[in-house]
């Protein structure tokens, strides 16, 4: 092959590299592991990391994922395909694109959906970028207190540059919610309401929504999918429905897997496509008249608008967002709205054993799977008793709020069972009672 | 076209293994409850596995046939890369579980950035960005925090060549500069001149890849980095390309003050039909305290082996912040772990010698079959441009009919149309992990299409004929929007 | 036909990751040790994937098309059944490791030993036999066992009915009886003339599927009971068609001493592309000391819990022996035991119930299409046979052609020319995971071949059309034997 | 669907069974559990049984699967198709199939291969049949001693009602392997060499062969074929080859999961084809003269032949075989030629480490990957000893031969590094000085 390629040696294949730029060393790289080898690294370290029954949610959350999801994920031909730009060798993605699209826009019964972006919280600043988009005359962006701060810190890296004015909203302290009087609409571009939202509490969406769009302002919903087979749809909160939904897609069949990968889903009103960021698969016919699909309004992306594009994002999260198609067809609507049920209940059955404790929650809202709780004591030291009982407690809020220190977010799906809830009510009862660390320590 | 799933759902279906019995919800305000179930398809598990089993077979891919798209990287997925990041334990960590639970992934996130610093030549990395473009995000945000933290307000444009991929004006745009094209040479390099005559105190900096997208090594990169950052610019290192040169020369050592690595390129992690990928990003040392979080620090522990802990806000203040609400996309980054642990530090600069071995035998042997390059005079990287100009003025077929007729032949077609500078353009990459017999197999159809092209010029230009479909009608599909399926219209 | 994996080996090439490294080895005598390296095919992982990838994608298979095979119960394999199976702990679990080290995994197997004996209604089963006609060969070799325990050696002669299966009379044989056939009569029963005719002092026992291989249940199954044992002969269940029944009767109740379970049928194991299978055996009381080792016992600990342990020889000095080196095919046992959890008690009288509800349904609809049935007047179980003579009669078209060209119309054939003894059948099992859609969707593609072969015989006869190849030589391939690729003759 | 049927209800459907059949309970069924939760079940059974330092062979061998292999298998068009009966829309099956008799046949130098048996053992008792059918006159086989005693007890189980005899071997106590001289092969069928035998000694193949072959006498060869990566083939034993090779496919890419599915294979000369049992795959052309694949020569089999069929199988271990093409082709001849050579490199790396202790194998022949050695002490205490501290140290030959009761049958692969031996060894050195039970004890 050098011969045919006309060079004496690899070396010649570099030659029109400047010499000096070519002393390389790489001795922080290690040497090479054969595949053995790298299995026996990688399966230590992960037996290391142990398995925990885990009540912490706060953002990304433990369900039950059938088993045909990820076989079907990683078949090569989804696994291994690029972006389906030759559109007649990507029928596969594309119509799963076109599938995803309309049940995410079901789900949050929206018009249009694009094809998936990175994850919750970049979905929701690009959200705020296109409601910017939108209005045209305000940047201004109103984000409640309450909202995952995550979530926040994204929002203001990614729109900081653009000028856009981002208002925090504070939450009744007794209820965890936003209330909808006195909200400073006037002049604001758009209001971004989260439900659940951060703690777990179920805001009065409906009352939100109306205030917002009697002041001509955008209502961005910021949702977890799963609580949508129980909560209604941001397209049926108050009388219009908000305009854009955006969440955190992890919850629909991809696993925590440490943060990621995981996605960003976006859906709006037919009128907004236009202004919509990342790709979107569209059904149109080929020259039989054959309905095929096809990457569709690419004048929006950056391929094709560059400095004038919606946003700057080209690879998405495909794979995932492949797994959680699976995993919503295979759920179908009776099994979302049993698995939110059964959350819920669990929740519910959770605290139910809690109560003996004294241990209540925090906030009067209700709440969908995730609740604030108050110990009574530092969360990281109840926390750690319970850690070694096995359980991950939850998340110590003192982490985002000093006056949240004692207080526990914690989160129970489905994938508990009761003994799971009896063993949660045992750690945290040896916690505050001294007990378990005194166990350790003898 | 399938049925769509929605088309095979009836009433009441349900695989019924899956789900929880359910319960009844009383405690909740009524108004906020939906009032219908939500409408998703409903299917038995058959259904659903048969459905999509059947749609991801007619998926190209690279695990079913050769797919040279230029600028892609379409190289092959090492296997056990998925298996091992697909390990329960990892699967199952929370990512705000305490880190006393994640020293095994902590492990392995921190010896990557290590091993991207090495490759890339840069002071730090840190892992955060979800893909190349957030990657340029970061890179330029980092990029205007410095010349902010330095009080310089006038810097307002960013200079892109005109070869440039489009998520570098996107990117910044989206960082609130302007953006400034820089022509290229007859040779295929930056227009030296025209780049001296656009650099000033306005500019903040340069974004290039190198090699660029036009398939050759920038030859006076230093030259480019003199008069940037004689302007007071900085210099942004697109790494899409990063796999012609890894283990060869760093970027670093070429001047660069910022790279993104796109590690599903140059570090073979799934493209999985339009992503996930990472986006790491690396910065000199002047950059450091900008690079966005979280990052991992390994710390040593008191048994003295390596403790390892997030980085966030508190422990990088002047940080350009979060891009995720989490830790960016871990499963990726685990993959690209385990191929450099599997290339290790001789394997790397075997990435680039046979990825620009195959690009040049492939050039090579097209140019011998009657194929016009668009650089003749230059060596190409791991990638090179074939131009069909002539063969269109002559035949009335362009690239894009030529690309679909190469689907009929069962390999995916280059990359058409970009860079926009070169008319009727092929893009072609061919990877280091194909064989001299798949190349020479794309040789002969790419000749075989040419010949069709010039004696049955028809049959090419309604090219396919052999997929599940005929060309599509791209414009309809702007024109009559159909992006959701409905129940009402469509059953 | 794809190239061989043979034909894309090129000298030198290596899937460099995968093996270690090495070593020189001096201390075995030279003449042991092979003198060149084994003719195996040298390619890169690539290259591997792709090939398989690729071959598998020629496959009709039940996740990707309807497969309504008689007797062979395609039904779907649920996926956690595989997960599970392969958890990494059942994967590592070495077969002589510890009994301590194999509780759960006993523990499992204990149970599935449980619930087959529940629906079979047997005394006892052991797992041990790793397909249907190992457990046929099993299950007669306990026969005759238990007639030698008796001191009757005088029973030389197995009984099967002319419908039954070729495992049968082939078991017959290898353990070492006479096969004498009996016929059926007009509706498809046993003919219990011929029955009480040829019952003697030599006959060992009868060996019987009930619903039979003609797709109906035979009712006077209470008197072939008797008549059997009347002979002192023993009754051997063919389990093969348990999932029309399961749930619904109990072989042991219908007079049974043996029965073997297909669990690759009734207990949805996958095929895999011709195994493997699992074919435990039950028996009636006085079999137990005779079932083949190891079976799985569970005593109770000192802790109060059950302890699991294998069953050998030294247990059960009179069983048949073993079957296998170690102990079946436990994988797939495991997945059976996953499936028939996951069915519990009443789901299994629902795959009875449905799968013979999608039988009747698809015979009464193919009827009215203008198909004629083997047996109008029956019911049918889970399956059922149409008969194409009178088209072959007036056609020329065989059941072999219009077998053929279903799978143009992409679904599987139903089973052909089995059973023997009816001209031209199609022998049709829809199985209950398939939904009345897909039935309709097969109904109409029978209807469309009839049509076909009345109108145009030539393109039926001359199936398939489609497929990758077309008709294959069958008579080419006996006579012209190539069952081995060689590299001489064929580069 | 009861309607189109003609029935008014599913009862109906079950009309012809007669009633005092139908009165069914299944109690000892248990009630159904939900994927999630039977996945929680197993997941927890799975946990109990743990992962060890496993150094037993004995007949099933841990060895590294590339993680390419189960992914391919499991695809469901592999996975779920049935035994390729309809050759036209089964190719992907049987040019594998093909290809897989091709490796097999290669790999023990022999011309013809089926495509599989269902393991090991029972493929020598297939062998030992098609042998006597082979050669007509005789039904006496020569059995070594050293064959591993399950392959003898299941030889005896599936041969004895056709009236084969089977003679048994007797070894040399010094070296543990079969002489040459002196065996009683006058009127024998045929002779069966197993290389290596079941204490991993290698036996002098070349002469047995030939003194068989002499005598007029088959030679069955069961073989490890990872050995063979390193050893020679069957069909190089002697001047002639032996006539029939039989073995266990497990340690080509299956995994020991409890103990199957594995599956035999079967290689003959071209002479003998017609008397093997099991399916095999042929290549033809089709009606273009296209070359295609079918199984072929199905007169020998049961569904065709019947009573006179060369076997009663039918089904067979075909995905187990799927497994072990893929992996003969990822490891190709360098690949598995180097596996067997670490495999052996690691055994006397180990009996480097033990000689220290005293300890040193039990016979003189040379081994493969495994060794008889004698730890003189009772065999269970001193296993009981070392599994306290994680590691299964080998196979009790206590339990098949009064004699060895002091003896291991130790098994070392690939998978196993310097630091898992070295760990072998204090576990050892700890067992055999009493130490590690006494810590238990304290
Ligand atoms: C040259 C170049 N730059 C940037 C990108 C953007 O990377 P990503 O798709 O990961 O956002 C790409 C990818 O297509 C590219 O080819
Ligand atoms: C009626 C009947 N009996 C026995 C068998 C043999 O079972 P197996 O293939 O598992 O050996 C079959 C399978 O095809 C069958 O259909």
């Amino acid at each position: 092959m050098l011969d045919a390629a006309g060079v004496g040696g690899i070396d010649a294949l570099f030659d029109e590299i400047p010499a000096q730029l070519k002393q390389v060393r790489l001795e922080r790289v290690p040497e090479a592991l054969n595949e053995m080898q790298v299995t026996r690294l990688l399966q230590e370290r992960a037996a290391q990391d142990g398995r925990w029954s885990s009540f912490i949610g706060a953002g990304a959350y433990e369900h039950y994922i059938p088993a045909a999801v990820w076989q079907l994920v990683t078949r090569g031909e989804f696994y291994s395909a690029y972006t389906p730009y030759q559109a007649e060798a990507s029928q596969g993605t594309l119509q799963l694109l076109y599938e995803y699209q309309s049940m995410i826009a079901g789900l949050t019964g929206l018009d249009a959906a694009n094809a998936s972006l990175y994850d919750g919280a970049s979905a929701l600043a690009e959200a705020i970028l296109m409601a910017v988009r939108l209005h045209k005359s305000s940047r201004r962006i109103l984000l409640p207190a309450n909202l995952h701060p995550h979530y926040a810190a994204v929002a203001r890296a990614l729109t900081s540059s653009q000028g856009v004015e981002l208002i925090e909203l504070s939450y009744d302290s007794r209820r965890g919610t936003i209330t909808p009087d006195a909200l400073p609409l006037d002049g604001a571009a758009a209001l971004v309401i989260a439900q659940p939202n951060a703690f777990g509490g179920l805001e009065d969406v409906h009352a939100l929504t109306d205030r917002a769009h009697a002041h001509g302002v955008l209502v961005i919903a910021v949702v977890n999918p799963v609580s949508l087979g129980l909560l209604n749809a941001p397209g049926e909160w108050g009388t219009q429905g908000a305009d854009i939904a955006v969440g955190e897609g992890q919850p629909l069949g991809v696993p925590l897997s440490g943060g990621g990968p995981y996605f960003g889903f976006m859906t709006c009103k037919a009128a907004h496509i236009r202004q919509m960021p990342g790709r979107i698969a569209g059904r149109t016919v080929d020259l039989d008249g054959t309905p095929g699909f096809t990457l569709t309004l690419q004048a929006r992306e950056q391929h094709i608008r560059r400095s004038k594009a919606t946003s700057n994002i080209c690879t998405n999260q495909g794979l995932a967002v492949t797994a959680a198609t699976i995993h919503m067809a295979l759920l179908g609507p009776a099994g979302l709205q049993r698995v939110a049920q059964t959350c819920h209940a669990n929740l519910l059955a959770l605290l139910e054993r809690l109560q003996p404790l004294g241990v209540r929650p925090r906030f009067s809202a209700s709440c969908f799977h995730e609740v604030v709780i108050d110990v009574g004591a530092p969360a990281p030291a109840v926390l750690a008793a319970m850690r070694a009982q096995g359980v991950l407690g939850g998340f110590d809020l003192g982490q985002w709020s000093p006056e949240l220190s004692s207080s526990l977010l914690v989160c129970v799906t489905e994938t508990k069972t009761m003994a799971d809830l009896d063993h949660y009510a045992q750690a945290l009862a040896a916690a505050l009672s001294g007990r378990s660390s005194q166990e350790r320590a003898s | 076209m399938n049925r769509l799933i929605f088309e095979r759902s009836r009433t009441g279906r349900v695989s019924a293994q899956l789900a929880p019995a359910g319960a009844v919800v009383d405690d909740i305000p009524p108004a906020l409850l939906r009032a219908a179930p939500p409408p998703l398809p409903e299917a038995a598990e058959l259904d659903v596995v048969r459905h999509y089993t059947r749609l991801s077979q007619k998926n190209f891919s690279i695990d079913t046939q050769f797919y040279p798209l230029g600028s892609c990287t379409m190289k092959y997925n090492p296997r056990a890369a998925n298996a091992l990041a697909m390990l329960p334990e990892f699967l199952a960590h929370h990512p705000l579980a305490p880190e006393a639970t994640g020293q095994g992934l902590l492990a392995c996130l921190h010896e990557l950035q290590e091993i991207l610093c090495e490759v890339s030549g840069m002071a730090g990395v840190s892992l955060a960005p979800m893909a190349g473009a957030q990657g340029e995000f970061a890179g330029v945000a980092m990029i205007r925090a410095w010349h902010r933290s330095r009080g310089d307000h006038a810097r307002s444009e960013i200079i892109v060549p005109d070869a440039a991929h489009g998520t570098n004006p996107a990117t910044a745009t989206m960082c609130g500069y302007a953006v400034r094209e820089v022509p290229t040479d007859r040779s295929g390099n930056v227009d030296l001149d025209r780049l001296r005559a656009a650099v000033g105190p306005q500019t903040a900096g340069l974004m290039l890849t190198n090699p660029s997208t036009l398939g050759v090594f920038e030859q006076r990169i230093l030259d480019i980095r003199d008069i940037v950052h004689g302007a007071g610019g900085l210099l942004y290192y697109d790494g899409a390309n990063l796999n012609a040169i890894v283990g060869k020369v760093k970027p670093g050592a070429m001047g660069f003050d910022v790279i993104h690595m796109n590690l599903h390129k140059t570090f073979s992690t799934p493209h999985g039909g339009g992503g996930p990928g990472a986006g790491p990003v690396g910065v000199a040392e002047r950059l450091l305290p900008f690079l966005p979080i979280p990052m991992v620090a390994c710390e040593a522990g008191s048994d003295g082996r390596g403790t390892y802990r997030w980085l966030t806000e508190a422990d990088r203040p002047q940080s350009i912040g979060r891009l995720s609400a989490f830790m960016g996309n871990v499963g990726v980054l685990l993959r690209a772990y385990v191929y450099a642990r599997m290339l290790g530090r001789k394997g790397m600069a075997r990435v680039a010698e046979f990825a620009t071995l195959n690009a040049n035998y492939l050039m090579v042997e097209l140019a011998r079959a009657g194929f016009d390059l668009a650089y003749p005079a230059r060596r190409a990287s791991h990638e090179f441009i074939v131009t069909l100009k002539r063969l269109k003025d002559e035949t009335g077929v362009s690239a894009m009919d030529f690309a679909k007729r190469l689907l009929d032949k069962g390999v995916h077609a280059p990359t058409t149309y970009f860079p926009l500078l070169v008319p009727e353009c092929l893009l072609i990459e061919p990877t280091e992990t194909e064989s001299k017999e798949t190349l020479d197999a794309f040789v002969a159809a790419m000749k075989a299409v040419l010949e069709e092209a010039r004696t049955q010029p028809d049959l090419v230009k309604s090219a396919p004929h052999t997929m599940p479909v005929r060309r599509l009608d791209d414009v309809r599909a702007a024109r009559e929007l159909d992006v959701v399926w409905k129940k009402s219209t469509r059953t």
